[in-house]
């Protein structure tokens, strides 16, 4: 068991996606001019969006509407939305945040991150390991229940600026458009089915792993400069960062066995738990609480928790979830 | 050649402000404006970077109009950088056509 | 027939590329901030060009200088130097519009659209219709000669910024980079044949279909964005949007079977005759008219006759095509 | 250090544009220019976006030079302005090396 | 609403420079800048432009301060130029909050 | 064996890359406004390195560490270590270059061009010569001697900029992006190995010869505008652009037989002799020698150097070494 468990993880170790991680934090931290240019970095997690999405709905329409389906969304619903009072309780004890960077870092750590959730299933189909496609869709119904537990949490922020900033913050919230290339896509995965699947094989799926390494060859150099450049981290917030993961990811898992889901998805479902956003929850934290201190928040979710998932995390939560599942 | 004077605001904002502020200026009677992507910077709220993976940048917001207008706008700011952040700088321009701004 | 003409369009709605423009067109409508961003997405149009001419080149080399060949390409010119004349007259009439406004629109209804072109060539491929690689040329063709029209119809500019810019004018029209890698990619494909064509099999045919997705998901953004900015379209210019391409197509497809070219061909001719151009026109309008109505033009080609040539029209020219060709 | 007074143009107008400007300015007496991409805008001729499909945006166009240099090129901008879209900004500024502009 | 007179720099440089720049300008004083990407120019040193092949473009950092930082600055970036390409425009704008700058 | 000759050149100019070349350079010529958007430039540039160093990689841990790896690899460093101070004479002599910019232009030419690389050993590929992977090792290697070459020619420039520049300098030359992703992707490759090569054969396979096309047209307009903007270039520099190519080949070739490498190797490493390069180079050049006229280093290894090698330089110089070989 112990000897499967060091195997898997060396697997994802030497994942060509994982090296490239590895690759660019290398260059960021040595201060090396290397950089994806932005534009073309937002255009890959747009990609990698629309390839999740689209295989996710091709396979949750071939698998139908099972009751797996909707006991995964379900949960997934419940986790996002209670993980951020948890995490802000957390964050105040240990952590010495005042309210509203605490609030706004509790977003971050309930909703979900997509590049670990492609970086988990990219693993379970390597060594083999069979998940549902709606899974994908889980992914994108975890992304805001936890934003709107956070403003609940950090109270209504009144002042003249409140009003204004509204309309924006729900479009950004409901509508930002990772997670509207996220969702449209599952939907015409769904919808064109098999023959589009065809069409598309190509662009979906041999394609998706090569512009994972880039974009998480970008990721290793946004983390690693980021972590440089935030000293303001005290232990307590990195313990937080990389215990957090834990527990959260044990959580989702005996939680999923309470509900019968299968191994593969109660794997994934660990991830999720254990990811933290860096795309949509900064987004709307940005608008919704700016006194929050994003240096904290990113350099914890980006900087620390999302290599500790990719490179020690993924491989472990889901040695835990086999042996679990016995 | 017509030369006239009018006032120009440089302001600097975060990307998600940008329409709420051009909504703004139109009010505020300016007829016209300009929108640049800066690539980093860094101020009272710390550095940024322009990287596709989570910084949204800041924009730079051009416009020229009215000493008035550019009143109305700057009061409208001052409130707005009380929770947001960013920086507007005034200055003077000569302009051609002045009935235009 | 009639089930077929469903059947066929219902194929066409549910191919992935319609539904990613409609996601697009969506996203846009309920002012979503996704964007493809521009230079991503310029440089996919040049790539959907590169494939299109370099596909087409190695097609028509393959088959060789048909009669067929010149018949559509003097076809081809004659409907986009023509084209200009009848819209004028319909958007003066109908439109209400000022004599440079409706010259500049009448230049984007006589000359093409390239995406509308790669959609209606990928319906037929996927329905199993045979057309000429030679139509990538008649395309080609078809770009320039209603940007000249129009400016005939415009008359000299006159002023003292026409002598300068006429330079510039010219470099736009025959120039313009779409068109230079269009032509030179299917000159490219014809040198390299066989060979080329095996080495670049993936990147000019597999990946094409992902990338024409990316490329209309942008679209359908564009236009219900410039859809939405353009509050100035009477229902004079909604209904001649709708009703010149129909025209424009019966035209092209009567013109087509009186010079015997194929059903694909036809099909494709009209496709062609019933698109409207929104990058070349555009951007020589702009140098040469600047005086028309941006708003006018842009709004009626991208945002309603685009549209409707990908939702409706395609299988409605294909169909009609077919009764006629019995 | 010596800071000398110099005029900086400020020029907004469309890409197609921006070749002939170069050139005009050239030829008025300005030794060098920056040219910066917009992202969005809006003005007389009606609101643009950067997006990749039809639209051309606008180009930044910033000049130092002499101020008989700025006059004559603010000449030409206003017969170019009469056709096309565009904007036109003065002011001064100091720099070093005055010799150079 | 107090608008207060402060110092903006605009400095045309190689991208090379800039995080030297940036850290010069803390050094000195300044508590902020922005950066932006130009996308082609032409100076003493001959005309250049955005290609992603060979050329490395010059960076506009816009920074704004009090009269003391700025002198400073110059005097550095006098030095700085004695050696590498760039130009430095000097103005005054109005600010808000003055006491940030 | 002529026969042979003018076959192999034929084949090389009939390569759609090749083509594509020439196709942007004349675009370029013809002021058209094409334009391969910088970022999406910048991106490719990087993506043909990561398939170049991963491909190089993957081969060379199939080959293990032969005594060819060693002896080319030192054989490359000595040539590009060697070459600038050759080239700086040549310059001085023939070109009438100040002290500075011949330096400076020497590092160009000692150091090695990316894509000229690439064109060889897809030019070998297709011709079906084998070489061995760790040339992309051997090809990183030669990057940076020629540019320290350079530097001691030119001597300390001292002043006070001097010491301010140096970490800055070095990173450069040491830590340029397009260095850290050839190397690094070569040991992710070596790392990986044949189930990394698997998930990626796609990405790093077909693609590359699409991008490969696309960079080059990017390429063509580069240097035929580079070329257009230059009128400072004398028939002595250009002549040196011309014939220090030929020689430094043939000095390549002599070398490797002496060595025993393959006549794969060899060739390749003719080509790596004879390219000149024009990223990593002109970006050190600019911050250690900024007086050196960048208009001429740029014209010459981009706008004639770099065609040359392309259209003539690498089917010529594979055909001497087959004569060589005998
Ligand atoms: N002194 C300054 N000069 C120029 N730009 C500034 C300055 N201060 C702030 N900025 C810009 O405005 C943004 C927000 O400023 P702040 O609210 O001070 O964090 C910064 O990230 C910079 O891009
Ligand atoms: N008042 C203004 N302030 C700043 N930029 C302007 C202003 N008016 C126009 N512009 C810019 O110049 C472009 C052309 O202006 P116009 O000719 O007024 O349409 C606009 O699209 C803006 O990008
Ligand atoms: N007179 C000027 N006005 C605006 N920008 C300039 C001017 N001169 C130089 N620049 C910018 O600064 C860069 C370097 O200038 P130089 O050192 O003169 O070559 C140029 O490439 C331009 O981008
Ligand atoms: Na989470
Ligand atoms: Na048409
Ligand atoms: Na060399």
């Amino acid at each position: 068991m112990l000897e499967n468990l060091g195997a898997a993880a060396g697997a994802n170790l030497l994942a060509p996606a994982v090296l490239f991680f590895a690759l660019g934090a290398i260059a960021g931290w040595l201060k090396s001019d290397l950089t994806i240019p932005d534009q073309v970095a937002k255009s890959l997690a747009l990609y990698l969006m629309l390839c999740i999405g689209f295989k996710g709905g091709v396979e949750a329409r071939a698998s139908g509407l099972t009751p797996d389906l909707l006991s995964a969304g379900a949960l997934g619903l419940c986790l996002s939305f209670a993980a951020p009072f948890a995490a802000y309780a957390a964050l105040r004890a240990f952590g010495a945040l005042d309210r509203v960077t605490a609030a706004a870092t509790a977003a971050h750590y309930g909703s979900v991150s997509v590049v670990t959730f492609a970086a988990g299933s990219e693993y379970l189909r390597a060594i083999g390991v069979e998940f549902g496609g709606y899974m994908a869709a889980v992914l994108a119904l975890m992304e805001t229940p936890a934003i709107l537990a956070a403003l609940l949490i950090a109270g209504s922020r009144g002042g003249a600026a409140g009003a204004r900033i509204k309309p924006t913050l729900w479009r950004e919230v409901f509508l930002n458009g990772a997670a509207v290339v996220l969702v449209g896509s599952f939907i015409i995965g769904a919808i064109t089915n098999e023959p589009g699947r065809e069409r598309l094989d190509l662009f979906v799926g041999a394609l998706f792993q090569g512009a994972l390494c880039l974009f998480l060859l970008d990721m290793g150099l946004v983390a690693s400069r980021r972590l440089a450049a935030a000293p303001k981290l005290n232990w307590g917030l990195i313990g937080f960062a990389l215990v957090w993961p834990l527990l959260s990811a044990a959580a989702a898992l005996a939680a999923s066995m309470a509900l019968n889901l299968s191994l593969g998805d109660a794997s994934l479902m660990a991830v999720l738990a254990a990811s933290a956003s860096y795309i949509a929850a900064p987004a709307a934290m940005r608008i919704a609480l700016p006194n929050a201190d994003a240096g904290v928040y990113l350099s914890l979710s980006l900087g620390v928790t999302f290599p500790f998932n990719l490179l020690v995390g993924i491989p472990l939560y889901h040695a835990i979830a086999r042996l679990m599942y016995g | 050649m017509d030369l006239v004077t009018r006032t120009k605001l440089e302001i600097f904002v975060e990307a998600h402000a940008v329409n709420d502020l051009e909504r703004m200026l139109t009010r505020v009677g300016f007829k016209g404006c300009s929108v640049f992507e800066g690539v980093e910077g860094a101020g009272s709220h710390g550095a940024w970077r322009q990287t596709g993976v989570d910084e949204a940048g800041m924009r730079l917001i051009i416009t020229i109009g009215s000493e008035a207008s550019a009143r109305a706008a700057l009061t409208w700011l001052e409130d707005y950088f009380k929770s947001y952040p960013g920086v507007v700088a005034v200055s003077e321009v000569k302009v051609l056509r002045a009935e235009r701004f």
